[in-house]
């Protein structure tokens, strides 16, 4: 069995039924309650992958109720190139009848089933999908005992999804031990109970439904891979990069990355406040930041809109700061937990007057972590404000990636509170702004001032009009200045040709894959994912250049005027009428095929239509 | 542990602090604004306390009061309005060697920046915060606030302002702030005690001074300035000298007593109205979740403790 | 004598010296103290002006300093097209000595300083001018005795000037009764007594300086002229647009608008809050709105910034609401006292998520009163907020103009409580969003819910992925039909030609007069002022169609990619690169000599240059 | 007068108000919650107090208990975090025929809407606030709130809370509101008593009742719950019978004794802390500075008076 989502990926090699057939990757999409744990068994799935040299990625939706209610989790894992959760899904493990109706056609022609015989009855006449009904919860009580209930439900479909697709049960059972350890000695022990059940579920009930998923040997000396998900990326990315002090108020997808640094900071020796609201938040700090220690701050969207006013602040006074901000659905509290990428324009253009500062946007799990180390060194080296533009859907997706060289990327600064010398000027006009922190002596005697007035090279208020003029120069060039610090990532697919899909945030797996599919209809397509949002690039207009059509594909809305925030900027910059968007705004993640769909549409190939039809749309079932 | 800035070792002993050195730019206020008279005080405050030039910090929110800083030369600037003491809780949470002082007025401190006033006093940070109450906006030029008194004639109230004001020393007294005083501009020498006593105290205190705005709400405290035939009355504070009059005095670590002083018809009682010496700070209580975290791991360096963390993700 | 200002304009006949001769208009810059009343001899001189159906523009400063200072106001009255209030004066008058230094270049070459002998020393080296003194405070202390010392000097100068330019005697004494009446009788005597000083000062002395400043009489039966300032007039305009609720935080320099609002408004049954922040008054004007009447609510940069929350959710709930932003300097606390244009991002984009909402920018002082009708018209048909983007220039200067017809335009709305019918939505789909106000019954028993979560038809939360996508079309197509209701301003000078010359809000004086100029050195010029900048007028492109090369005149910084704000949306939306940006950052408005120096280095063009150099930079002095 | 809207005449006798006709949507809290009889009880207010379904208007800001006027078949809706307090207050004083009230929990009422709180409160608008106190931020899952009692475990505090909680009571009856409550959700009876006050008050009343998130915070209120082992204690209140013990009875006209009430040990008591019937409500005094300026102006017309604004500035 291929999977819709790697049609031509290699390596699935066809077998007759009942016997177990190899596979590249496979999707697997667990549909409950959110009570019943399925994230807990798609986290174990995950980081079997991740310690099994094997890519992964997942997806998972939360429920609109306050607690509980309908939710899954899909889970993408495999060898080759996973960048996306899975347009759909292999296999389907319903809960309820509920979580069958409502995922029935999440699941590929020819897809697996699997079903809780115990509370799902599905359409027997539904012959486009293999349907596997095993008793998930009375088996469970029976191996577990009664007390516990229906308690160890999701580690039994954990020990059957083991079964059909011959995990690694030594690797599944430390994971199963590590997660439950510290507890109740009897919970480790129902916890086995449950996946050894699970896991000797006799195979025939499984007939044509055993695989097994290609497993890599780690390359001998490669790092080991972590398995996380991007919110706890940015969190430890922060901790890498210096950054021991912050604050915050909680907001739905941010606060995990609070809750993360309020519990982590104190032992590197720093603090996280949580404050009474967001102004108060990013006041506090700027104080830690004012005091020397470079500081983050962060929230969603409504959070964002309040700290307008105190983020203009930092940039007049060029104090620097980190600010996060986990985009979701809006405007104001819009769709709190689903994903959209409307952020944009606001992060940079959110203060009143001509505030500029730095803006990036991670790409992957991974690059959370990166992007962190980017942005503590920016707002250093400039001394200004940046934003960290994530999203919804890195904050909750856990991906595996090769575990960060600590050792070399981390970074320890402390403040410079060394004497400042006779004529020190924290804002000169023709070189960077330093600040001397409070506790340094000026040996001139002359203590300096930071203000959000206008104000001299020495900080102090002015509202001479020319000095207003340059220091708007010296603030504006200086944002300019960080592009070219950048280390850009490189152009993916074609260097030049037909098509240059661009793309922002959480959607560089999904554009990624689009590409090899429309290359593979004919057409030569490269794929640039801009993580430096403002200052954009400088080379941009180069690498643009090299294609006849440039399409920017985001997740927000096409405008008054028919373009998403990206496009806006890019078209004002380099007046390129080429430069067209693909945006949508239902809350969720781009699909491949909606991607491959949509480009073809927008550009009338009729060509690739059909390509993408044979190979994406209805791809033939393999097995 | 990364965190802590160290500064340099102190130098050898330093001539005292002198208002020469403390002065910067010539203060921007109206001529016969009070606020000149605080300012002279916190200099005589400084002098007294006389603190390592380069440890003192002076911030404050947006108004005429919060050009305070400016006319200081010590590390220090001005914020955003209304809300100067969250950023100031930072400075002195990230840098427990600094001497942190907060300046505002009525409407910065009470109107926009009530709440921040309430949730800074609650987790009691160590600084010192010096409210300059002139019952009206002076820096925006008259309108009313929230300490304007009922009947105040502002442009945006011309009528006379008849929105119920705030008390001043309830607000405080009820915000958790561990040490409130309050003083009047005509006083130099209540002032600097209060500024001393604020200062010295170990947690988040607060002296509101009344300050008279003479451009746009002259002749506002003349109740309380004997000579515009007004009275001063300070409060008179418990000795524990055991002595029976002693009972009838005011003691200030009774919250209760406090709030009753402060339901004292206007002009009412200047001084000392609560202090609360038991109550831990924020900073200590960080530092001491910092010392308990770093005994549990042993004090382990900063590489150690991330490379650990992600070992936990493989 | 002719300005400076209006080199080209007919009618000014020389004449020999000692002699009055008549000029069509003269700029009098009055400098000395805030305290001085100056700007009452300012407001006297617009007021006559308008009542003589003369053109009038000023320009003040508001010192630094909190109460006290150096102050200036300056006058443009006479007849003709006055759009600007001079580059540069044509009488000075000093009080000062400091008043003399730091406005002597201010003079035109040729040009007459007049100064308070009591305090002045000028440079009588100074050949250039023709310097007057006059013993302003000795003299005014003699006419109106001791007690109240200088006070009446500004009214000694107004009757000096008054005598120097043949002003209308009777009118301007019948200013000064009504201004000083309701007050002290004594005060009444005493100003007149110090006027009738001034008008009564030697002939001799002024020699060389008498003038006659062409009077036309009204046209019968045209409108009387008012004379007023920009937030007044925006004032009243939103009273006449039937505004009757409202609430707003002090901050200059919108305060203004607020403290006639709050007087005003109970004399017609309304009312005005003043909150204890921004976010509070948002908050307080939205319930008015919601409760059925439209309400207003402003402020100056930082309180727009603390808006953005609040303001996105008025988008996201369709609540009708005028947001009133008197621009200043920024970023933060900025230049509060000067202007810049820097805040039409931040009107478009200030918000979290994609909140599209109308933004409006008046031109004039009187285009502020029909910029509030058309502002409140727009809130209540597309039951949207709408921000009224004026500035600190248009806010404080005063102007005559022709007072408006308010039988006609006095608008008078209720709430509409009337019982809603069986099916009735609030946001239907295909049809425009209509609210049922409290107090509305309805009649199928379900009560309407409003939301910033996304929502249904009737208003219910949803998460429903399509209804997300379908509600931010709505939205989105809502804003965008906005546009087909402009009544748009036309083009001014040549209709097609060499250059388009695009601005908005308070230059629209100096581009207008800069026209003119460019014209005369051979250029084809046309002038466009844009006031309807969220969404675009959209007969944009056409306009913009007939013209070689467009510049846009913006008071803010060129950017990161070197383009003032609405340069930026004017390039991303029509992708022209012959959209460039002219700006400045100097805390002043356009003069208009900087504008055609600007426009011609721009352009590359010398001919202009010298053209200019002629007529504008060095005028030859005519008198 | 052209800001006033008037509302259709009274129809004719109508059906009185019942619980079916109330009830909207099905509530999407967890089985359990408290917030479930805070509604029940507010059903039954409103079957008391029978006003026309059409003047009802119920609002909120964000959290589980800000979804509550979802569940209540009224004009209402929900706004922004913590800002419901200065929209209501517009609603009210734009709309004097309204019945308004707010629904809240502690963080979006004491946090970042506390100053709204106080500043509404010292308006004195005419309107309803009930606040629904978990000591939890229930909607984003188990951070500290406010009122968070010190060592409460967190995900923001897993080691338990150290910041000094507000005391509710303390600060309600400090911010000025007029009328001010507790009650307990497990006390149907006392809920329903409290909150009938509350609406029939003439101007701002605020009832805080401590509802259980069973979620999150399960047993924050034991002590106050009979069947759990804890005692709930109602106040005794002054009946002015003449009696001697009446002496001892609460005076809920007496600030500071309401102050000293609010003072006792946790779990305190429960019932009405403080009311005052004499303040006027800004709604009354608007009406009345309307009333006198339109006296002034004789009633012209809003034509009229413009017309005479403009004659002005010619
Ligand atoms: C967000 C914001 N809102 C409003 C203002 C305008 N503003 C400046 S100072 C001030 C209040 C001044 O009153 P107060 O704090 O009492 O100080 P005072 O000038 O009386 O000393 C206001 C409203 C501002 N700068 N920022
Ligand atoms: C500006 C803003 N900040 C933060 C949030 C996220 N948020 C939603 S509800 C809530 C607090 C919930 O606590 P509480 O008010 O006590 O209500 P409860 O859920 O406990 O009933 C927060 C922080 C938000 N919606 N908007
Ligand atoms: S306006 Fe008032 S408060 Fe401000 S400086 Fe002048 S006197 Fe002082
Ligand atoms: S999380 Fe807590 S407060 Fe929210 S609905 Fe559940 S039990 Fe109630
Ligand atoms: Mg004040
Ligand atoms: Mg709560």
């Amino acid at each position: 069995m291929v999977g819709l989502n790697s049609p031509e990926a290699p390596g699935g090699s066809p077998a007759k039924p009942g016997s177990a057939r190899t596979l590249n990757d496979v999707v697997i999409r667990l549909a409950g309650n959110s009570q019943d744990g399925i994230q807990a068994i798609g986290g174990f799935l995950a980081r079997l992958a991740g310690r099994s040299a094997q890519e992964v990625m997942t997806y998972m939706t939360i429920p609109s109720t306050i607690s509980g209610g309908p939710s899954i989790f899909q889970v993408r894992m495999g060898t080759g190139d996973i960048q996306s959760s899975g347009d759909r899904a292999d296999v389907l493990v319903a809960f309820y009848q509920h979580s069958y109706e409502s995922h029935r056609n999440s699941l590929r022609p020819g897809g697996v089933l699997l079903y809780d015989s115990d509370h799902v009855q599905p359409n027997l006449d539904d012959k486009g999908i293999t349907a596997v009904g095993v008793p998930m919860t009375s088996a469970t009580v029976e191996a577990v005992g009664g007390s516990s209930k229906e308690k160890g439900k999701n580690i039994y479909v954990l020990g059957l999804l083991a079964r059909m697709f011959d995990l690694d049960v030594a690797k599944l059972t430390a994971l199963i031990k590590e997660r439950f350890g510290g507890k109740n000695e009897d919970i480790v022990r129902n916890a086995l109970l449950a996946f050894d059940a699970g896991h000797a579920y006799p195979a025939e009930g499984l007939r044509d439904c055993l695989y097994r998923l290609d497993r890599r040997s780690p390359t001998p000396g490669a790092r080991p891979q972590i398995t996380t998900d991007g919110n706890t990326a940015l969190a430890y990315g922060l901790i890498a990069a210096g950054v021991r002090y912050g604050a915050g108020y909680p907001i739905t997808p941010w606060s995990s990355i609070m809750e993360t640094l309020r519990v982590e900071l104190p032992k590197y020796g720093g603090l996280f406040v949580q404050c009474e609201d967001e102004i108060a938040a990013i006041s506090t700090a700027l104080g830690f930041s004012y005091g020397g220690n470079l500081a983050v701050t962060g929230s969603s969207g409504p959070g964002l809109s309040l700290k307008a006013e105190a983020l203009g602040w930092a940039v007049m006074a060029e104090i620097p700061l980190i600010v996060v901000n986990v985009q979701r659905g809006g405007p104001s509290t819009g769709l709190p937990t689903n994903i959209e990428q409307s952020d944009l324009m606001q992060a940079i253009y959110g203060s009143h007057g001509d505030a500029p500062r730095v803006v990036l946007a991670p790409r992957t799990v991974e690059d959370c972590f990166y992007t962190a180390l980017e942005a503590a060194r920016l707002a250093r080296e400039f001394s200004t404000p940046v934003i960290i533009l994530t999203d919804q859907a890195l904050a909750t997706r856990i991906e595996a990636f090769d575990e960060p060289d600590l050792e070399r990327l981390m970074v320890t600064v402390k403040a410079d509170l060394s004497p400042r010398p006779i004529g020190f000027k924290p804002y000169p006009l023709n070189g960077p702004t330093r600040h001397a922190p409070p506790g340094s002596i000026m040996e001139d005697g002359k203590y300096p001032t930071v203000t959000g007035l206008e104000h001299d090279e020495l900080g102090h208020p002015t509202a001479n009009p020319a000095l207003h003029a340059s220091m708007t120069v010296k603030r504006r060039e200086k944002i300019k200045a960080v592009a070219a610090t950048y280390k850009a990532p490189p152009v993916y697919g074609d260097q030049s040709g037909d098509l240059l899909l661009l793309g922002w945030g959480c959607t560089f797996g999904p554009i990624h894959e689009a590409v090899g599919r429309l290359q593979a209809s004919g057409l030569k397509v490269g794929h640039l994912q801009i993580r430096h949002i403002h200052p954009l690039r400088s080379d941009l207009e180069q690498v643009m250049a090299h294609y006849k059509h440039i399409r920017v594909i985001e997740i927000n809305d096409e405008g008054l005027y028919g373009f998403g925030q990206l496009t806006t900027l890019l078209r004002a910059r380099y007046c390129n009428p080429e430069i067209q968007s693909i945006t949508k705004t239902d809350g969720l993640t781009f699909r491949v095929s909606e991607i491959v769909e949509l480009v073809a549409k927008n550009l009338g190939i009729t060509s690739i239509k059909s390509a993408r039809a044979q190979s994406v749309l209805a791809p033939p079932t393999r097995d | 542990m990364s965190a802590s800035t160290l500064a340099p070792a102190p130098d050898a002993p330093r001539a005292p602090l002198t208002k020469k050195a403390l002065t910067a730019d010539h203060p921007t206020w109206c001529p016969g604004c009070g606020d000149f008279a605080v300012l002279a005080a916190f200099y005589k405050v400084l002098e007294k306390l006389n603190y390592p030039q380069e440890k003192i910090v002076t911030f404050a929110g947006i108004g005429c009061s919060s050009r305070f800083p400016y006319f200081v030369n010590s590390h220090g600037g001005h914020y955003i309005h209304g809300r100067a003491l969250p950023f100031a809780a930072g400075i002195s949470l990230g840098r427990d060697d600094l001497h942190v002082f907060v300046f505002g007025g009525d409407g910065d401190g009470f109107s926009i920046g009530g709440n921040h006033l309430v949730h800074t006093a609650r987790k009691n940070p160590r600084l010192t915060y010096v409210i300059m109450d002139n019952s009206v906006y002076g820096l925006t030029k008259k309108q009313t606030s929230p300490t304007s008194p009922l009947g105040f004639k502002s442009k945006t109230d011309p009528w006379g302002a008849f929105d119920q004001p705030i008390n001043p020393m309830r607000t405080l007294i009820n915000s958790g702030a561990t040490f409130v005083a309050r003083s009047h501009a005509t006083q130099v020498n209540h002032m600097v005690e209060m500024m001393l006593r604020a200062a010295q105290h170990d947690g988040f205190s607060v002296v509101e001074i009344l300050s008279e705005c003479v451009e746009f709400f002259p002749g506002a405290f003349d109740t309380s300035i004997p000579r515009k035939g007004g009275t001063f009355q300070a409060i008179d504070l418990r000795k524990n000298d055991g002595s029976p009059e002693d009972a009838t005095r005011h003691d200030p670590t009774d919250e209760l007593a406090a709030f009753q002083l402060a339901l004292e018809p206007w002009p009412g009682k200047f001084g000392v109205y609560y202090e609360n010496k038991t109550r831990p700070t924020k900073n200590a209580l960080e530092q001491k979740l910092i010392a308990n975290t770093r005994e549990k791991t042993k004090n382990a360096s900063d590489l150690d403790l991330l490379q650990k963390a992600f070992a936990k993700m493989r």
